[in-house]
C-alpha cells in the first residue's frame, strides 16, 4: 500500500550524490568537534553525537523542501545540520553564546531552526511526536502541502504519547512520517530488552504502512524517504519509516566505559563495515561521482567551515544577564 | 489599567455556558486559525453542552471530535499552534489535565523560551474545575495551582458570564498557552453579557463589591461563594470587599494588595486544595505588601486537605461556603 | 498460539447454566433499579449502566478464582458483581452509605471489593491498566498463580498508558488479560471515528495473543476465558481478549436523546435479537438445563434479593461527618 | 518528638549518592517485598549511579529495567503495591513526573480514600530537582510543589548524607504514597552518616543551625545554601538559624513557626518556582502562625519564574545563592 500510486523517485544525479556526502561528512565533523569541545571543557551540559546514524538524516532531509517540517531529539545536532542549518550559530548555542539559534537558551538539546522547518531538538523522549503530528495536522488545515518528518530514537517507542499520536495521524490521513532511527540501545539498555513484538507492527496496527530498512545505506534511505513523502503531500496519508542504525559513541560524550552494556566487537563491526560515510566514499569511487582527490577536496572545505565555526562560536559572547527573564512570554 | 465590568455593560442576560459558546463563534468568525479539538466536542457539543452549535456553523474541520487521548489532543495542538495555527484544547474535567502536564509544561511552556523567542505557542486549554456534583475524587478536583506554578503558561478563571466572554477572548488572541478552567456548577449561571464586542485583559483584579472592613479575594467558584459571604457580613455590619483575581498567571498583586492595606484584613478564598495552593500564593503576596497595614494574619480558605469524597454529607463539607467564609471574616473582624 | 498446550475447558454443567443465568440476571436487574433509583433522584452523581453486556463480565469472572484480580472502569457494576460483590453493600456505596463497600467515600465509579479481587472501579478511562499489570507483575514477583484482568471500553484504545503496559507484560511474560468490552461508542461518538486500523493488531504487535468474539453469548466468552486465564497461569503470559457488545442504555443514565449519535433501528436490533440475558434464558430452555418455571422461580429470587437490598442501602445511615478527613492517609 | 541529627552521630562520612543506596540495599534486605522499578537501574545503576550494586546482591527479579514509560512504570508500581508489594519507583529526571501524574495524583493519592480505607498503596518515587547543571529546561526543574499540593501524598526532600539515608527508610516502611526528590548535585557530597539501623521520622523539620536574629527556612538543595549564607551572615554580625523542613507534606509548622517567633524574622528558600510554589505554602503559614511576633514580612526566595536557561551566564541567576541569601537577610535585618 505504501508505494499506491507512487512513481519511483527519479536516479540521483551527480551533484545529489556530492551533496549527501558533503551533508553526512559535515555532521560526522561537526559532532567530533563536538566531542572535542566537551572534552576540553569548553562546552556544558550534556553532548549526545550522532556519529554513525549520518545517512538516516540526510537521506531523509534531502527529500524535504525547505518549508517541510522536523521534530528532533536529544540527539539532534544531524537532523539540524541536515535541514540545512549552519555550522557556527549551531556551535554558538551549544556554547551557550547569544549567537546561537536560540540565543543560548536553548543549548544541545534544544536547538530549533524554524527558518528551515526545525521545530527543535526535544529532551523528552517521545516529547515530539505530538508537536510532528500538529505541524501535519496543522498543513493540512492551511491547506498547506507541507509535509513533517517526526524523528526519534527507538527508545521513543516506550512512550504512550507516540501510539495515541499515531492513531490521530491514521484517522486524519496526516502528512506526517514517523521516522524511527533503531540504533539498538536506550541509553545503557539493548533494546530488545524494552521492546516486545515487533516494531513495525506497532504501526501497521493503526492502518499506517511501514517500511524497514538499513539505515546505514544512504541511497536506499533517500529514495524511501522520497517515496514516503510523495504519498503525504499527495494526501495518502501518514507512514511509520523504520531505520537500522547504531551510534558509534556512547550514548552522551561522558558515556566511556561501555563494555558493560554492549561489546567492544559489537562496535567494532559496525565501525568497519558499516560506517556510512565511509559506505558513501567508497560508493562515490565506485559510481565515477567522485575520485580520491575531490573527496579529500570535499574534507579540505568542511574542515574549514568547521573550524570557522568553532573560532566564531568560541569568540561570540554570552547573552546579556538581563536576557534572563525575556522571551517567557511571547 | 482599569478593566470593564458588569456595571458598564448592557442587560441582556444569558448564562455562563453561552458566553464560552458565543466568545469561541466570534472568534471563529473573526479568525480562521482558531479551531478545537476535544472529546465529543462536535455533534455532542461535550457533555455539558458548552459548544452545541458550533459543529454546525464551522464544521468538522475546525470542530473536531478526538480520540480519548488528552496528551496527544494536547500535544497535536502545540505542534498545531507553533506552526500558524490557533487551537483551542478542550479537556473535559480538570482532573485529566493531569494526562496533559508533560505536552504542557515541558513543551508549549518552555518552547518559545528555549527557542530564544523564534516560536510561539498561540494555544487555550479549556478545562473545568469545582466540587459538590457528587461525582467523586477523580471528577471533582481544582488543580489549577499547578499551572499557576509554571512559568510560560497563564491561568485564567472567569466567574461570570461576563468575564468568561471577554477572559476567553483574550485567551484565544494571546500568542502564549493560555489554561482557561470553567467552573462546571457555573455553567447554567445567568449574567448581563452586552452583544457587542469586548475583551478583558489578563492580569487586572475585578472589584466585584467593594468595601471597607475586610478584604476578600476569591477565585472562580467561590468569587459567587464570597459575594454570598459579604451578603451576610453586611447583616452583622461588616463591609466587605470581594475582589476576583480573574487571573491567577498573570496575577495583579497591586489590586489585591492596596485593597489590603485600605481594608487591613485579608480572606483568600479558591476551591483547589488549600496545602501549597493558589491561597499560599495570593496570602503570602498580601501578608508581603501590606505588611505594615494588616491589623490581623491573612486567612486562607481553600478545598479542606483530602480526596474529593463521593458521598453528599461529606463532599458539602470539603468546599468553602459563604457561611463559613462569613464566619472567618467575623472572627478576624472580632465580632 | 493462543492455544498452545492449553487443554480445551471441560464443558459447562448444570449448576454453571444456571449461575450464569443468576448472575447474569443480577445484573441487569441491578442496574433496572439503579435507573429508577437515579431517576426518582435517590441516587447523587453519574451512573453508568451495564445493561447489554452482562455475558461479557460473567463470562469471564465465572472463570476467575476469588484471589484473581479484576480492575474495572466507570461502567463498573457488572464487573463488581460478576466478581461476587453483594448486592446490598453496591447499593449502598451508590448511594453514599457508610455501610458500602467504600463506606460511600468511592460510589458508583469508584466501587472496590478487595477480598473479592476487585481493586476497583475507575473513572480515568485506561487509568487501571497499569494496576492490572501491576497486580499480575505482583503475583509473579510473589510467587503465586494469580492471574489479573483488565476490564477496559474500546475508547480506552485511545489512551497511551495502554500500549505501555502491554509492552511491560508481553516482555515480562506477565499473567495478565486486556479484556476490551467494544460497546461501540466512546461517550456520544462512534468508536470508527476514534479507532484507527484494527483493535487486534494493537495487541499483536507488541507478541501478544488476541482473542475477537460476540460478547453477548456467554458461553463463548467463558470458554475462551478460560482459555486465556489458565495460559496466563501456567505462565505463558498475557493476553488480549476483544467482546463485541453493546450497551442497550444511554452513556449514563441522563443520555436520553441518543438519536444524534445512533440510530433508535440500532438500538432494537440489538435488544431484540442479541440480548445477552434473553439469548441465555432461551440456551437454558434449549439445552433443558431450566424450564420456563425454573427461569422465573430464579428471576423472583433475584427480586427479591434486589428489593432487599435496595432497602437495605436507602435505611442504611451516611458516614459521620468526622468521616470526611479520616483514610486519607494509612 | 525531636528527630535525630548529624550532631549525635558516628563519624563515618559517606556521600549521599552512597547513602541512598545504602538505605535501598539496608531497606530490601529487611523486606523481600522491596522491588526497584525503572530506565537502566539494573547494570547501569542509573546515569547518576546511584544504584549502582544493588542488581549484583538482589538480581534483575528486584532491580528491574523498564522501557522508557514513566506513566507504566509508575501505574505497575501502583497496581503492585495495592496487592502486597512495596515498590521504588526510580523516575530519572524530576522534570519527567510530568508523565506520572495521573497515575500518582488520581490514582495512587486517591486509592487509599475511596476505598474507604480498605486499600493502600505503600509507593516510594524517587527522582531529581535542581538546576545549574547545564541541562537546560526540561532536566533542570524541580517540581515538588505539585506533589506537595495533593491530598494522599508525602514529599520528603533529603538535604544531607545522614536525612537522605533516614528519611528513605521510613519513606519505604510508609504505607502510603511517597515522593523521595533528590537534589542531582548533592549526590558526591560527603556527610556522616552513622553504621548502624535508625530511620528519620516524617513532618519533623531539622534545625540545621541555631541562631537568634532571623530564620532561614529552606528545603533539599537550598539547605546548604542557606548554611553558607548563615556563615557570611555571622561575619555581620547576624546569627541566622537555619531550618530544613525535610518533609513539605507533612509539614511541621509548630517549628518553623516558633523559631519565626523567636528571631521575628524569617525567609523562605526553595529551588522550585517561586509563583506558587513551596515557599508561598511556608510563608504563608508562618506569616498567619507568629503573625504577632513578626518585625518584617516573611521573604521567599525560589527559583526565577523562567524555563531554566541553557547559558550558564543565564542559568546562575535563576537559582539563589548564599550571598543573595545573606543579602535579604541583612535587609530583613536592617543592615
Ligand atoms: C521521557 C523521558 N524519559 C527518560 C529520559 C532519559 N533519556 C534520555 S535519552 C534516553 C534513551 C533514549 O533512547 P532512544 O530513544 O533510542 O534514543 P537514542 O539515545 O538511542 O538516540 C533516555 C532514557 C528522557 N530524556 N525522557
Ligand atoms: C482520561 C479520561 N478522559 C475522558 C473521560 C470522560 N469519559 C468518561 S467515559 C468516556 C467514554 C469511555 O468509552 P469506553 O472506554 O468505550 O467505555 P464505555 O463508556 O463505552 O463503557 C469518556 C470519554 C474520562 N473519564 N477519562
Ligand atoms: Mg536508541
Ligand atoms: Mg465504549
Amino acid at each position: 500500500m505504501a508505494k499506491k500510486n507512487i512513481k519511483g523517485p527519479p536516479n540521483i544525479g551527480r551533484d545529489e550524490w556530492l551533496r549527501f556526502y558533503r551533508q553526512m561528512l559535515k555532521i560526522r565533523l561537526f559532532e567530533e568537534q563536538v566531542n572535542d569541545l566537551y572534552r576540553s571543557a569548553k562546552m556544558p551540559g550534556l553532548a549526545h553525537l550522532y556519529i554513525g546514524q549520518e545517512a538516516v538524516a540526510v537521506g531523509v532531509c534531502e527529500a524535504l523542501r525547505a518549508d517541510d517540517y522536523i521534530t528532533s531529539t536529544h540527539r539532534g545536532h544531524g537532523h539540524c545540520l541536515a535541514k540545512g542549518a549552519a555550522v557556527n550559530k549551531m556551535f554558538a548555542e551549544l556554547l551557550g553564546k547569544v549567537d546561537g539559534y536560540c540565543r543560548g537558551k536553548g543549548g544541545s538539546m534544544h536547538i530549533a531552526d524554524q527558518e528551515r522547518g526545525n521545530l527543535g531538538a526535544n529532551a523528552i523522549v517521545g516529547g515530539s511526536t505530538g508537536i510532528a503530528t500538529g505541524a501535519a495536522m496543522s498543513a493540512r488545515l492551511r491547506g498547506s502541502d507541507q509535509v513533517a518528518v517526526c524523528f526519534f530514537g527507538e527508545g521513543a517507542l516506550g512512550q504512550g504519547l507516540l501510539y495515541e499520536c499515531m492513531n490521530m495521524a491514521a484517522l486524519w490521513k496526516l502528512p506526517v512520517i514517523y521516522l524511527c532511527e533503531n540504533n539498538c540501545y536506550n541509553e545503557y539498555t539493548h533494546y530488545s530488552e524494552t521492546t516486545a513484538g515487533e516494531i513495525e507492527a506497532r504501526a501497521k496496527a493503526f492502518g499506517i504502512p511501514t517500511e524497514s530498512i538499513d539505515g546505514q545505506d544512504v541511497e536506499l534511505v533517500h529514495k524511501t524517504a522520497r517515496r514516503l513523502v510523495e504519498r503525504a503531500r499527495q494526501g495518502d496519508g501518514p507512514s511509520f519509516f523504520l531505520c537500522h542504525t547504531y551510534r558509534f559513541h556512547g550514548h552522551h560524550v561522558g558515556d566511556i566505559d561501555r563494555a558493560y552494556y554492549r561489546a567492544k566487537k559489537e562496535e567494532e563491526e559496525w565501525k568497519s563495515r558499516r560506517d556510512p560515510v565511509a559506505l558513501l566514499a567508497a560508493k562515490l569511487k565506485k559510481l565515477k561521482v567522485a575520485d580520491e582527490k575531490a573527496v579529500s577536496q570535499i574534507e579540505k572545505e568542511i574542515r574549514g567551515e568547521i573550524e570557522a565555526g568553532v573560532e566564531f562560536a568560541l569568540n561570540a559572547p554570552y547573552p546579556n544577564a538581563d536576557e534572563v527573564d525575556q522571551h517567557v512570554y511571547a | 489599567m482599569k478593566a470593564p465590568t458588569q456595571q458598564n455593560t448592557a442587560v441582556r442576560e444569558i448564562t455562563f455556558g453561552q458566553a464560552i459558546n458565543e466568545a469561541l463563534a466570534e472568534e471563529m468568525r473573526r479568525d480562521p486559525r482558531v479551531f478545537i479539538l476535544g472529546e465529543d466536542v462536535a455533534e455532542a457539543g461535550t457533555p455539558f453542552k458548552v459548544l452545541s452549535g458550533l459543529v454546525k456553523e464551522f464544521g468538522k474541520e475546525r470542530v473536531i471530535d478526538s480520540p480519548i487521548s488528552e496528551a496527544a489532543i494536547t500535544g497535536v495542538c502545540v505542534g498545531a499552534a507553533m506552526t500558524g495555527m490557533r487551537p483551542v484544547v478542550d479537556i473535559m474535567f480538570g482532573d485529566f489535565i493531569t494526562l496533559t502536564m508533560d505536552q504542557m509544561v515541558n513543551q508549549a511552556a518552555k518552547i518559545r523560551y528555549m527557542s530564544g523567542g523564534k516560536l510561539k505557542v498561540p494555544l487555550v486549554m479549556r478545562t473545568t474545575l469545582g466540587a459538590t456534583r457528587r461525582s467523586a475524587a477523580q471528577h471533582s478536583q481544582s488543580l489549577h495551582a499547578w499551572f499557576s506554578h509554571i512559568p510560560g503558561l497563564k491561568v485564567a478563571l472567569p466567574s461570570t458570564p461576563y468575564d468568561a466572554k471577554g477572559l476567553l477572548k483574550t485567551a484565544i488572541r494571546d500568542d502564549n498557552p493560555v489554561v482557561f478552567f470553567e467552573d462546571k456548577l457555573m455553567y447554567q449561571l445567568k449574567g448581563p453579557v452586552p452583544e457587542g464586542e469586548y475583551t478583558i485583559p489578563f492580569g487586572v483584579a475585578d472589584v466585584k463589591r467593594s468595601g471597607k472592613d475586610i478584604t476578600i479575594i476569591a477565585t472562580s467558584s467561590m468569587v459567587q461563594v464570597s459575594l454570598s459571604a459579604a451578603e451576610i457580613l453586611e447583616n452583622s455590619g461588616i463591609s466587605a470587599e470581594v475582589i476576583d483575581v480573574r487571573t491567577t498567571a498573570p496575577l495583579d498583586k497591586e489590586t489585591l494588595i492596596e485593597s489590603a492595606k485600605k481594608t487591613s484584613r485579608a480572606i483568600v478564598v479558591d476551591e483547589g486544595y488549600e496545602r501549597y495552593g493558589v491561597t499560599a500564593e495570593i496570602a503570602s503576596v498580601i501578608a508581603d505588601g501590606a505588611f505594615y497595614y494588616l491589623d490581623a494574619p491573612v486567612k486562607r480558605m481553600g478545598a479542606m486537605d483530602v480526596p474529593v469524597p463521593f458521598s453528599p454529607v461529606l463532599e458539602d463539607q470539603t468546599v468553602p461556603t459563604p457561611d463559613s467564609v462569613a464566619e472567618m471574616a467575623k472572627k478576624l473582624c472580632g465580632k
